[in-house]
């Protein structure tokens, strides 16, 4: 198999170019891989289309630091402040709106995720009929169900296919075979219909861990362009057995970028002025280790054997 | 009588919207306390969807900050990924969902995107996350405001989320069945009257007044002919709220 | 939570009726609750549409015993041996065939499953085309991509949402919540499209055991209808981590099945005149204990402590 | 040299078709055995997907009946359901892909599934399985079957699997694109020919001659310009059979 470990400066230097669509997270609130947010913004990206459903206060953060132009998803904002401050002054400052938005619901979303990763030539549903959405994205199209009855409305999703899905793990061996539990949003779909998959593991585990529980994965190594190790790089988010939220992190965070000046302190402080994860997680200090899950809770063992 | 805040009087009114059984989009926050209580109280066999991929029969006894944090999901009944748990209000499943918002119209048209025009808006709201496809797809949707004139308006400058669109036929023309079956406020319940599904004043919160309601209110609110006074939490009812707010949150 | 404990008899007799459309099985090869298949037979249910790409030996009996009127599905046979006997006999023998066949290739049998599951419309496909099982199953469309190129071909496949779903798992509580691990061709898609779930459970375990990993649950409890304990009711198909194929069984079947007295002789041995599957597993004898699977070979554990 | 056995050949032939890295639908068999002599030898990095939901990098080491024994779900890539496995087939990312078949004919249109009418067949054969699937959309197909006239005919009575159809253009314009890109027989290997796609004799396996392929084709068989001798097995592709297939049982 081939060797896919990398440090994550290399994985984003490497496999994430400017105009590049992204998904980042697409987990919603959990699991968002915020130390490949601040590497993206630190290697100057510009003119990425970010996709999710909802990455919490990443897309916030990127629009922020000017690495965007057009976002395509459901929400963009602070899942513990509310308002995205970034994305609000993108809209409602200078003459015309500065990104650009494909709105889409979160299911809207999952469908069209679900049918690029399915290579679907779109999905019909039944949702965003009597929505604006349908005239705020011109992408969806309104249509009749040729098996329904004679006027029956549906709503028809084209693929999305992004070029590069970043994505958290718990864990993966080094040719980027991996697990996942707990909720999984849209990751496996995203990591499907993507064209580069960059996992983010908090451990690297020998290549029999994971093929111990072949149902318990979450992409085939296959799939996956190259693997990093990168512990807490989901932090503020939380991570399932792993990382609680960082509740008062996200609030800072909301509060500080309520002006423009506030949030590009904000930028310093935790990310410009900031050489890597490692130097972000020792200025945390106390309070990642305070996060920390420490509480033994396992899955109940299945057994493979076949003789 | 038992002593409570207008928040847990709102908690519980939507509590109570919840059959036994049912399957509800759960949300965060006043909902998820609501599908808690009514869990311990009349609906022992509710089901809770939380858009993550989260299942839950027992809500989480530890804070949540959001609906993917570890406590909401040790112990789920399902941790999955959003479509098989969103896919249930397409296959008809769904009972019920709340959502919030920052307008919500005569019609129950609900508006979390943009205020002002979509191409250049006065305010960018987050958006929509899956309250579109909870309204949309849920057999009954329960929308949770405060209650002013800024929040419920004539109509709304964008419909994020179907309620009955123009009124009358309007939302079954679209293609939806279901809609909104109650806006639970600070001040009241409003319902949906008639054929022409406009919300009407349908039951005032202990404490509050008509004309102050109208008043609150940024269309013509019309009275419900089987209009009530809502009936202050029982004994029961709070006993159950405060089993799950040990620590007075919502006090 | 609802108790949903019931014995197979029970299970059948309550849920499953003359004429209802019926998944049973769905994995392809491993784990066809074949007791449930017999029990079919003893309770001389009538006019079913057996729903599956491929239920291995399961749906030529079900024939033969004069259970099914239409099938609606890839492939009837039997893995080990070949031809479905008894399929054959249906179409080749008398003036027209008795059963109805619905042609589906396995994907989109897969579509159409995973429609019904997701309460889709229908659903898109780039399969089918050139095949000529658009000319035999009148229920697929050809259609032009509205996506695409202007005439770009594509085949919709409209929902399938079968009456019953009976399906295998390793292990469930009595509440119907379960773990399905190793390959499940499309009994997730089968159960979450069903109107009825009725689970075979290998085993009946503590809540808590399913409750330790939500990510392992195969379809929640409050979406099955009744669940049953019956050990090796897949007999002779595999079940991960429990059960070895019996291939000389089905090697059998083949053989005697052949002609229609074979065929007889072989359902009155191993079906009519056995009372349920306990005495099945006993006339099994020596041969049922050869292929249960004493190894260990158990999955890493996850964990999904919170604090 | 060494001494092989007709299905030897076939399957030493059938691994010689798979590059390395490609992602293959394997089935079972002869090409299951096919895939780990590629691995054993110019593929290491292979990857077989099989239908119920399975890939795999390494084969499975103990004996199989069919796809989903046990012994193929232990140790493997991923389990997982039918059609996140297919549906790579649909996403355009699987090379190659091998099936059998009861008919195939000029243009490698297969039939698996009636002889005669299908509204009243003389035979009733099993079906498409998957193979429909991945005639259509894999990047190419291998097709495995006994070299005889009733298997290679001219027109197969249905097309359960498309080849390229009435040959020329006719498979683009159905939409698909790949196609079969061999055939193997105990006798030789077919291949399509130029812009018309006929299956034509491209390799012949050593000890037969043209004429007896010939007789036992369905159709006026053409020879390709640049038709080889198909070379035996090497020594190291004997060596990796004989590693995978200890009980000789392709002996």
């Amino acid at each position: 198999m081939q060797e896919k470990l990398v440090d994550l400066k290399t994985a984003i230097a490497s496999h994430v170019r400017d105009g590049d669509s992204v998904v980042l997270g697409a987990c919603l609130e959990p699991e968002i891989p915020f130390a490949a947010t601040h590497e993206l913004i630190r290697q100057g990206r510009r003119g990425l289309n970010m996709i999710a459903p909802i990455s919490d206060a990443s897309t916030d953060m990127l629009i922020g630091a000017g690495c965007v132009s057009e976002v395509t998803g459901a929400w963009v904002g602070n899942v513990s402040g509310g308002l995205g401050h970034n994305y609000r002054r993108a809209f409602e400052e200078g003459d015309a709106p500065t990104i650009r938005v494909n709105d889409y619901s979160n299911f809207s979303l999952g469908m069209a995720l679900l049918a690029g990763a399915y290579g679907m030539p779109y999905l019909p549903v039944r949702s965003i009929l009597g929505s604006d959405i349908l005239k705020s994205n011109s992408a969806l199209k309104l249509a009749k169900n040729p098996f329904g009855d004679e006027n029956e409305p549906i709503v028809l999703v084209p693929p999305l296919q992004p070029d590069v899905a970043i994505i958290s793990v718990q864990r993966a061996d080094r040719y980027g075979n991996n697990h996942h539990w707990g909720s999984s949003g849209l990751i496996a779909e995203a990591a499907a219909a993507a064209e580069i998959v960059i996992l983010i593991a908090e451990e690297i585990v020998a290549p029999t861990v994971i093929s111990s529980d072949p149902s318990r994965v979450l992409v085939p190594g296959y799939l996956v362009t190259a693997v990093t190790q990168v512990s807490a790089a989901v932090h503020p988010s939380p991570m399932t057995g792993y990382w609680r939220r960082d509740n008062q992190f996200f609030n800072d965070y909301h509060a500080r970028s309520r002006t423009q000046e506030g949030f590009e302190s904000w930028l310093r402080e935790w990310v410009l002025d900031i050489e890597d994860h490692g130097a972000y997680c020792e200025k945390l200090g106390a309070s990642i280790a305070a996060l920390r899950i420490k509480g033994e809770a396992f899955s109940a063992p299945a057994n493979y054997a076949s003789v | 009588m038992a002593d409570y805040s207008v928040q847990e009087l709102m908690i519980i009114a939507a509590a109570r919207e919840i059959a036994d059984g049912e399957l509800v989009f759960v949300g965060m926050r006043l909902p998820i306390t609501a599908f808690g209580v009514a869990r311990l109280t009349h609906a022992p066999n509710a089901v809770g969807l939380f858009e993550d991929g989260i299942v839950r029969y027992e809500p989480a006894t530890d804070m949540l900050y959001t609906m993917g944090d570890p406590p909401n999901q040790q112990g789920a009944a399902w941790t999955t990924g959003l479509n098989p748990v969103m896919a249930q209000l397409q296959r008809g499943r769904v009972d019920a969902g709340f959502i919030g918002g920052a307008e919500i119209d005569r019609y129950g048209n609900v508006n979390t995107s943009y205020i002002g025009d979509f191409k250049k808006p006065k305010v960018k709201l987050p958006g929509s996350g899956g309250a579109p496809d909870i309204a949309a797809m849920s057999k009954r949707l329960m929308v949770i405001v405060n209650h002013d004139t800024r929040r419920l308006v004539e109509k709304v400058d964008y419909v994020t989320s179907p309620g009955y669109l123009d009124g009358g036929d309007a939302r079954a023309e679209a293609g939806l069945s279901g809609g909104p079956s109650v806006v639970i406020t600070d001040l009241a319940l409003l319902r949906p009257h008639g054929d022409d599904h406009e919300l009407h004043l349908a039951s005032i919160h202990p404490g509050h007044d008509v004309n102050e309601i109208k008043e609150k209110t940024g269309w013509e609110l019309q009275l419900s002919p089987d209009m009530v006074e809502t009936p202050p939490p029982t004994t029961d009812e709070l006993a159950a709220l405060h089993t799950i707010d040990k620590d007075g949150f919502w006090r």
